[in-house]
């Protein structure tokens, strides 16, 4: 192999192989891998928001006397009101049918789920200037739920949300910012 | 963070084990064990593998028969309050351990521990324990793991963290009753369960209150205080050679 | 190939330029961290909501209020002692403390069980649905009965202070058999001593909440005994000044109690009551006695005559001879007699002193001589008047059983002398269990067709193992009502479940030792993890099944029901008051002086005991109406019984008669005591996994337990720390690691009871040795209950 | 395709007895890989470590190799920086690639060992991302990798200089190119080093709270971060010489000329003397001023295996002692003596990285506490090995490919 004597369209060929490589990288960085980081799973049924409206969320999600959080409501709430079918979707069939008359709790999955290490009150945040929506999706117009996805590798959902973000609203409202504030 | 030079909150937590009340009955260790999901293995007698974050210390007066006498000393982490730093705080090349100088708390984040266990080295107090291997539970016993304080992973430190956790969920029902989250008091795990009333904890800084009259009595001392650790863990007794046990001492 | 390669280069070099500038390379470094933070493989907690529930601890008969931490109702994650509860105010110990583990333990038997092939076999043990198990005893149980063999039928029970005793002692007197005996206790002794000197058949208790001066003779104060709250208070009260003895030990080992306590007096073992009498010498002699109480209430302290006319010695003429001279009893107990003279001037002087015994030690009860001369003492201090610190504990007014109605099989069956007493006789309450297995393996009377063992493990948690085992091999059928999988229930034939005390209803009568009245209920916790199935739903069953005087006996549905009726009749009497937050101080209860009931009827009570809330009531102090004599007895006649009267007076009085272990002391020259400690369970429960992590690595290395041994003891065997020996008893030989502690006296060897479990998991088995088995029993001459002490021993390299 | 790589004009030892030589090295490395390997996967509680001995082994070998691997920088900064004033100091040139090679193989291994040490190694990295600045090891992490960065850089240029790739005209340009710059390098590389090896001794110095290793502030750092750096440079060259010297020995040739060993004997029993000066005073003051103030006499840190023997082997035997040879004239012209006081030298450096890191933490400091003792398992032992294994394979195949030596050629005429 004698490098002394290259050609003027050799290196341009060489150019051409380089960007192939490095367009086809990006491609793959920037498009492909996310799509096959995160699975796509689906809820067991579907729960149309808008179709709660005429309660608001604190009559599901609220918070208990121990200053905890109930999050999504468990099958007890539903009770409530499907004791047996409201109107006649396959959803709610599915619900009274499988859930409700076999007394299974329905394995709902989160969006914004935080890992064990994590501990977040609802509490402190209520009423900070801050509503369901700084952090949760808008569901009031919200007929389907969404897909839920998840990373592969960590298992947190794509909604999640990470310390940065935490860490920078609690710059900037002056809240502590040390670990224990909100690791367990 | 430790900059802000500490104290200035009026608030730092702290605890006074009475050595004349407890009897080394090791309930507050049981109980530290039951409320933080500490992981157990089949043979717990190689004790420098063993996690205890309330350690039972044997100390003895060094007679023989029949003037002997022995105690036993509880160890809890000392959450020192040495100026700027703790021994280990100052270490950590991650930050996995800080003290809050809102509260004077010591806290160790598993997440974020890389396991270098600088910090262990740094503590005289061996409060500081590692996982040598995956914390496993009998399946049965899985049930019995509190939500409310995580499971470590191997290969992470860890060590008493006064029970901060108790603290936050105090604070969390504060807000909801709209009470002021900044003055909220709460008790660990340990202090809850003695049988003798042995543990007292508080506010040191609040000379008011149990911890900060105790503190200042007469048969108080800490471990170490010549390393000026400044621990926040007090103890009292009434016998001069526990008291002589406590610190280092040219004979 | 050159150009391949050369093109091959340059697509990768773009394709590492191209990556980088990607989240590729960044997001899979951060992805990588975050899944070490939540590996799949280390337990994820479900959560939820957390709530409390009330409960009280059965893990001893301390009776303490328990509260237990749920998550969503079904998952127990902590115990923690009930602040309303006047006992433990909030406090725990930690066995309780680790209570859970018995729960979630995984060696719980999960459902019945039947021993298809050998006895012992673990693969014999098939599971069968309850039906089958409850036909399977009510039939085998029904045909003995009707061949007119019920007394054939055994039980051996540790229940004490919960109302399963009573239900079972209605159980078997319906059925018609006598055979119903309880693992022993101190309480055993408490009660012979009290029935022989004051007549009354409750036990002794201590007001150790008033004491200003304790005198413990080897009681188990803090090491980790039964009921340990009240002593703890007492430290917490008494330890206060420097220098003031206000709780003095009197023991051989330097124990924790002996640690905390003001004095420690270190004596011989088992010498404890020699000393007792040489105090009581002194006081005598030297006056120093409550004269007025003596004199008006005390039969026997001067010379007096027996039924027959014969001329007896009084205690004051016997205990006044030299035999008790402080240098007398300086050589007994290895004290020097300016001490005992100390000890004497300083317990007659103190004015709220008592001399106590024997409480917390969950094993077996002492010398009933030896309990008279501890008796005595507090005699000598005017103790026994109406508010003394010493008093009978009170009777609770629960419901009585109604009368049980024997049919002819009873009648019959009933006519059979108790197995033990076929060889023995006794005037006094006692405890029949080691009369009952000597005869069991000395060829009985008549055989034990079949022995129930309920919530006990006599095969490991008894002294002198092996004669225990000899007996069990002698049974018919033994059938186990164990919730654990421990070494009895091993080698059952069958085995019904009983839940553990957390998912089941259970009550507590009252506090070992404790002279006011107290009374708690537990109710479940959370719905049974397993298939078990409550005992007493479980003999409340067979009774129905039986039916006819049976069934009639043992009217209630439920074991709630059964708990419900008592309760009434707690309600009923308008004695008493419910403690149902905290504050109440059960110190400053006056004898007789009840508190005003805060309760309306028997359903309100049961509402606020199921709360949490406990039933207490004012000590009932001491009578002695039913004595021979009317008073209390230091001369007690009752030991004459309906035997022919003892020839020496001596047996009428409390003295010093230690009960000499088997062996020579040439072959066997040392003593083995053996000594609980906090860190290990040593009863029916087994070291729980966090308890583990208390046990020093100089009590229990690896699998080899460790013998405390003093220096010189050391010296003299030529023994090292960590030196593995072999020690040997009348009873055993195996090998255990030495540890020079000067808490320990010369010559006499301490071993940690609670160790060496065969049975259950790896957390439990194979650590250390039991050291039941190597102890020896000696029957007490007056009662013929088993007392343990000491016994002979001998190390010697391995 | 051997001779082809061989420097023309200089003889290496026939491929074959190379060949086995490459293997016995390259077993001992994969045993040490397949230990480290289990370490990763079934976690440390295979290593004799435990909550007492946070540090053990892996530490102390990465401290003392650290250490002696700072010949690399320190023969740069002689040569590259101060040469320019004191000529003299240029002899160095001759041995400086040697410096160099051994410098990039003592790190790199250092840090392979140092990624087994830690209990998370997947998040290893957070010590770059979340660093704590008042964490000496946070200066250690950082100065580590990018020292070491720097010498692959050096390192580039020497294999640059192998005959075959030198006939590449780029990469010649290249390797030339570097060459020039490489004095900045070097001083970089001096700057980088003088830190981390200061921070080390920081990591035991700041140790407030452990009597036997704390030691009190200058400027702003405790005092041992100067006598680690002091120590390192007064045993780095001398390993560097002995290295070469080995080779020497191996491979039956001369290799440098004499004088150069007697310059860098003379540099090290200066620093080796200055050292031991201020290693004995701290020592005093320790003993004598610091520990009484903690309740300490200096019987107190000695103990059983851990006796007062280790701080005579230190100061006396290998420190003051090489000292005095290497100071004296007559010392370095005898072979014996020039390397024997060379051996013992690092052997001193070595025995204080150890007592710094195991004795200091071995020693208990609550009066009620115990004296514990450490044993290392295989699972240590074997990748600790394998580095040094690393480092000698890596020294053998620059040697024999590589014109290490410019001087070779000349002194090897027959």
């Amino acid at each position: 192999m004698n490098e002394e004597k290259k050609s003027g369209s050799g290196k341009a060929l060489g150019m051409v192989f380089f960007l192939l490589g490095f367009i086809g990288a990006l491609v793959l960085g920037w498009v492909v891998f996310p799509n096959l980081l995160y699975s796509q799973k689906a809820q067991p049924i579907n729960f149309s928001h808008v179709a709660h409206q005429d309660n608001d969320c604190e009559s599901c999600h609220s918070f208990r006397p121990d200053g905890t959080y109930t999050g999504i409501p468990t099958l007890d709430k539903c009770v409530e009101c499907h004791e047996t079918a409201q109107g006649n979707t396959e959803s709610e069939k599915t619900l009274v049918e499988h859930y409700i008359a076999k007394k299974i709790e329905v394995p709902w999955k989160s969006y914004s789920w935080q890992p064990d290490n994590v501990f977040f009150s609802h509490a402190p945040h209520k009423g900070q200037g801050l509503k369901c929506v700084s952090c949760h999706r808008d569901v009031s117009k919200e007929e389907k739920v969404p897909l839920v996805r998840e990373n592969r590798i960590t298992g947190y959902s794509i909604s999640t949300m990470k310390m940065t973000e935490c860490e920078e609203c609690h710059a900037q409202k002056g809240a502590s910012n040390n670990c224990e504030i909100c690791h367990k | 963070m430790s900059e802000k030079g500490h104290a200035q909150s009026g608030v730092r937590y702290g605890m006074v084990i009475d050595l004349d009340k407890c009897t080394g009955c090791g309930a507050c260790s049981v109980a530290c064990q039951a409320e933080n999901n500490i992981s157990f293995r089949p043979d717990e007698s190689m004790k420098l593998r063993s996690i205890t974050w309330m350690e039972i210390y044997p100390m003895n007066n060094g007679k023989d028969y029949p003037d002997y006498r022995f105690s036993y000393l509880p160890r809890p982490c000392m959450h020192c309050d040495s100026d700027h730093h703790s021994p280990c705080t100052f270490v950590c090349p991650v930050n996995a351990t800080t003290r809050d100088e809102n509260n004077g708390l010591v806290t160790h984040i598993y997440p974020r521990c890389i396991g270098c266990r600088y910090c262990m080295v740094a503590c005289p107090y061996h409060a500081r324990d590692f996982n040598w291997w995956d914390p496993t539970w009998p399946k049965q016993m899985e049930s019995m793991l509190s939500p409310e304080v995580s499971t470590r992973m191997r290969g992470v430190v860890e060590k008493c963290t006064f029970c901060h956790h108790r603290l936050l969920k105090a604070r969390s029902k504060a807000y909801v009753d709209g009470a002021d989250p900044n003055k909220v008091t709460y008790t660990p795990a340990c202090a809850d369960a003695c049988p003798t009333r042995a543990i007292s904890f508080g506010n040191l800084m609040d000379a008011s209150s149990e911890v900060g009259k105790l503190s200042k009595d007469p048969r108080a001392f800490r471990i170490l205080e010549k390393l000026g650790t400044k621990p926040k863990v007090y103890y009292l007794s009434r016998h001069d050679w526990i008291k002589n046990l406590a610190d280092n001492a040219i004979k | 190939m050159k150009f391949g390669r050369r093109a091959f280069l340059q697509i990768a070099a773009g394709a590492v330029g191209g990556t980088l500038l990607t989240p590729l390379p960044w997001k899979l470094a951060d992805d990588s961290a975050i899944w070490s933070q939540n590996w799949s493989w280390r337990p994820s907690p479900e959560r939820g909501e957390v709530t409390k529930a009330p409960a009280i601890c059965t893990f001893c008969e301390g009776g303490c209020g328990l509260q237990a931490r749920l998550v969503n109702g079904n998952r127990a994650i902590l115990l923690e002692g009930n602040p309303a509860n006047p006992v433990n105010e909030g406090g725990i110990c930690p066995l309780g403390a680790a209570g859970l583990q018995f729960l979630y333990a995984p060696y719980r038997i999960t459902q019945p069980l039947k021993q298809t092939k050998r006895r012992g076999d673990p693969s014999g043990l098939q599971p069968i649905s309850w039906e089958e198990a409850q036909s399977e005893l009510g039939k085998k149980l029904s045909t003995i009965r009707s061949d007119g063999k019920a007394h054939t039928v055994a039980c051996i029970t540790a229940a004490r202070q919960s109302s399963m005793d009573d239900l079972l002692v209605q159980f078997f007197a319906a059925y018609g058999s006598p055979n119903l005996f309880k693992m022993p206790s101190q309480t055993d002794g408490m009660k012979t001593a009290a029935f022989l000197t004051t007549g009354s058949s409750g036990p002794f208790a201590f007001d150790l909440e008033n004491a200003a001066y304790i005198l413990s003779f080897g009681a188990n104060l803090l090491d980790g005994g039964t009921a340990p709250n009240r002593a703890f208070a007492a430290l917490r009260r008494l330890n206060k000044t420097p220098g003031q003895a206000r709780i003095v030990q009197v023991e051989s080992r330097c124990s924790i109690t002996a640690s905390k306590a003001g004095q420690w007096v270190p004596v011989n073992p088992g010498t404890e009551a020699a000393l007792a009498l040489g105090i009581a010498h002194l006081m005598v002699t030297g006056g120093a006695f409550d004269s007025e109480f003596v004199n008006a209430n005390v039969f026997g302290f001067d010379d007096w005559t027996d039924a027959a006319g014969k001329k007896r010695q009084g205690f004051k003429s016997f205990i006044t001879s030299n035999a008790f001279a402080p240098d007398e009893t300086a050589k007994k107990t290895g004290l020097d007699a300016a001490k005992i003279r100390d000890l004497a001037k300083e317990f007659a002087s103190q004015a709220k002193a008592v001399a106590v015994w024997g409480i917390g030690q969950p094993d077996n009860p002492n010398n009933t001589y030896h309990d008279l001369a501890f008796v005595a003492l507090n005699a000598l201090k005017g103790n026994l008047k109406a508010d003394g610190l010493l008093s009978i504990a009170p009777d609770l007014p629960l419901a009585d059983l109604p009368p049980g109605q024997k049919d002819i099989f009873a009648e019959r069956a009933v006519e059979q002398k108790r197995l033990d007493l076929t060889k023995s006789k006794c005037p006094c309450p006692q405890n029949g269990l080691y009369g009952f297995f000597d005869a069991l393996v000395s060829g009985p009377q008549y055989p034990i067709q079949v022995l129930m063992v309920h919530e006990a493990n006599p095969a490991h948690s008894l002294p002198e193992t092996k004669l225990v085992q000899s007996a069990l091999d002698k049974v018919g059928t033994l059938v186990c009502f164990s919730s654990f999988m421990d070494e009895t229930a091993a080698q059952a034939d069958l085995i019904l479940p009983n839940h553990t005390s957390l998912e089941r209803y259970d009550d507590a009568k009252g506090i070992p030792g404790a002279p006011y009245g107290y009374y708690a209920l537990g109710a479940p916790i959370l719905k049974p993890l397993l298939k078990t199935k409550h005992t007493g739903e479980v003999v409340l069953a067979l009774a129905r099944d039986m039916a006819g005087s049976v069934a009639a006996s043992l009217p209630w549905k439920t074991y709630e029901e059964y708990l419900k009726f008592r309760v009434d009749g707690l309600a009923k009497a308008q004695k008493g008051a419910v403690a149902d937050k905290s504050g109440v101080v059960l110190a400053t209860l006056k004898a007789g002086e009840s508190p005003k009931p805060n309760f309306t009827d028997g359903a309100d009570l049961w509402k606020k005991l199921k709360a949490g809330a406990c039933w207490y009531d004012a000590p009932a102090g001491a009578s002695f109406t039913k004595t021979a004599s009317g008073k209390f007895e230091l001369a007690v006649q009752a030991v004459q019984g309906k035997g022919a009267a003892p020839a020496e007076d001596q047996m009428f009085l409390p003295h010093f008669r230690p009960l000499m272990p088997s062996g020579k002391e040439a072959e066997l020259p040392l003593l083995l005591v053996s000594y609980a400690t906090p860190f290990i369970a040593s009863g029916y429960l087994a070291n729980p996994p966090f308890m583990n992590k208390l046990v020093p690595d100089y009590m229990l290395n690896g699998q080899d337990v460790f013998v405390d041994i003093n220096p010189e003891t050391a010296k003299t065997l030529g023994f090292a720390r960590g030196d593995l020996v072999t020690l040997k008893t009348s009873q055993a030989e195996t090998a255990v690691r030495i540890n020079i502690s000067p808490a320990a006296r010369p010559g006499v060897v301490y071993i940690p009871r609670g160790l060496g479990h065969k049975a259950y998991d790896e957390y439990i088995q194979n650590k250390g040795v039991n050291a039941n088995s190597l102890m020896e029993v000696q029957l007490d001459p007056i009662s013929g209950n088993g007392t343990v002490w000491a016994t002979r021993a001998q190390l010697r390299r391995a | 395709m051997d001779r082809a790589l061989i420097p023309d004009g200089l003889k290496r030892c026939p491929l074959p007895v190379f060949a086995l030589w490459t293997l016995i090295l390259v077993g001992v490395i994969g045993w040490g890989v397949m230990a480290g390997a289990m370490v990763l996967v079934k976690a440390l509680n295979l290593t004799g470590l435990n909550d007492y001995f946070g540090f053990g082994a892996y530490i102390t070998a990465d401290l003392a190799i650290i250490a002696l691997g700072a010949g690399a920088f320190f023969s740069g900064f002689l040569y590259y920086g101060l040469s320019r004033f004191f000529p003299a100091l240029k002899e160095l040139g001759k041995i400086i690639n040697l410096a160099v090679v051994v410098g990039f193989v003592c790190y790199t291994g250092a840090l392979a060992v140092l990624l087994l040490e830690i209990g998370q190694p997947l998040r290893g990295w957070f010590g770059y991302w979340h660093a704590n600045v008042h964490s000496m090891l946070t200066e250690v992490i950082f100065c580590i990798t990018c020292y070491a960065i720097v010498l692959v850089i050096e390192y580039i240029p020497l294999i640059l200089e192998n005959r075959k790739i030198s006939e590449v005209k780029s990469l010649r340009v290249l390797g030339h190119s570097m060459h020039d710059v490489m004095a900045i390098f070097a001083l970089t590389g001096t700057f980088l080093s003088f830190f981390h090896q200061g921070s080390l001794g920081g990591v035991a110095g700041v140790l407030f709270a452990r009597p036997f290793a704390f030691r009190e502030g200058l400027f702003i750092w405790p005092w041992t971060f100067f006598l680690f750096i002091l120590s390192a440079i007064a045993s780095g060259p001398a390993f560097t010489a002995l290295i070469c010297r080995s080779l020497e020995k191996v491979s039956g040739k001369k290799l440098v000329d004499r004088s150069v060993y007697d310059l860098i004997g003379k540099i090290e029993g200066g620093l080796l003397g200055a050292y031991m000066i201020l290693k004995i005073a701290d020592t005093a003051y320790w003993a004598f001023g610091l520990a009484p103030r903690f309740g300490f006499k200096l019987g107190d840190f000695y103990w059983g295996p851990y006796g007062i023997w280790l701080l005579i082997a230190e100061i006396g035997i290998c420190g003051v002692l090489p000292a005095l040879i290497l100071l004296s004239p007559a010392g370095r012209r005898s072979n014996f003596l020039l390397f024997g006081a060379f051996l013992l030298d690092i052997i001193g450096v070595s025995i204080n990285r150890f007592v710094m890191t195991i004795q200091a933490i071995a020693a208990p400091v609550m009066p009620f506490d115990s004296w514990q003792i450490y044993v290392p398992t295989v699972y240590e032992w074997a990748p600790i090995l394998a580095m040094l294994a690393y480092c000698i394979l890596v020294i053998s195949l620059s040697y024999r490919y590589l014109p290490l030596f410019p001087r070779e050629k000349e002194l090897n005429r027959t």
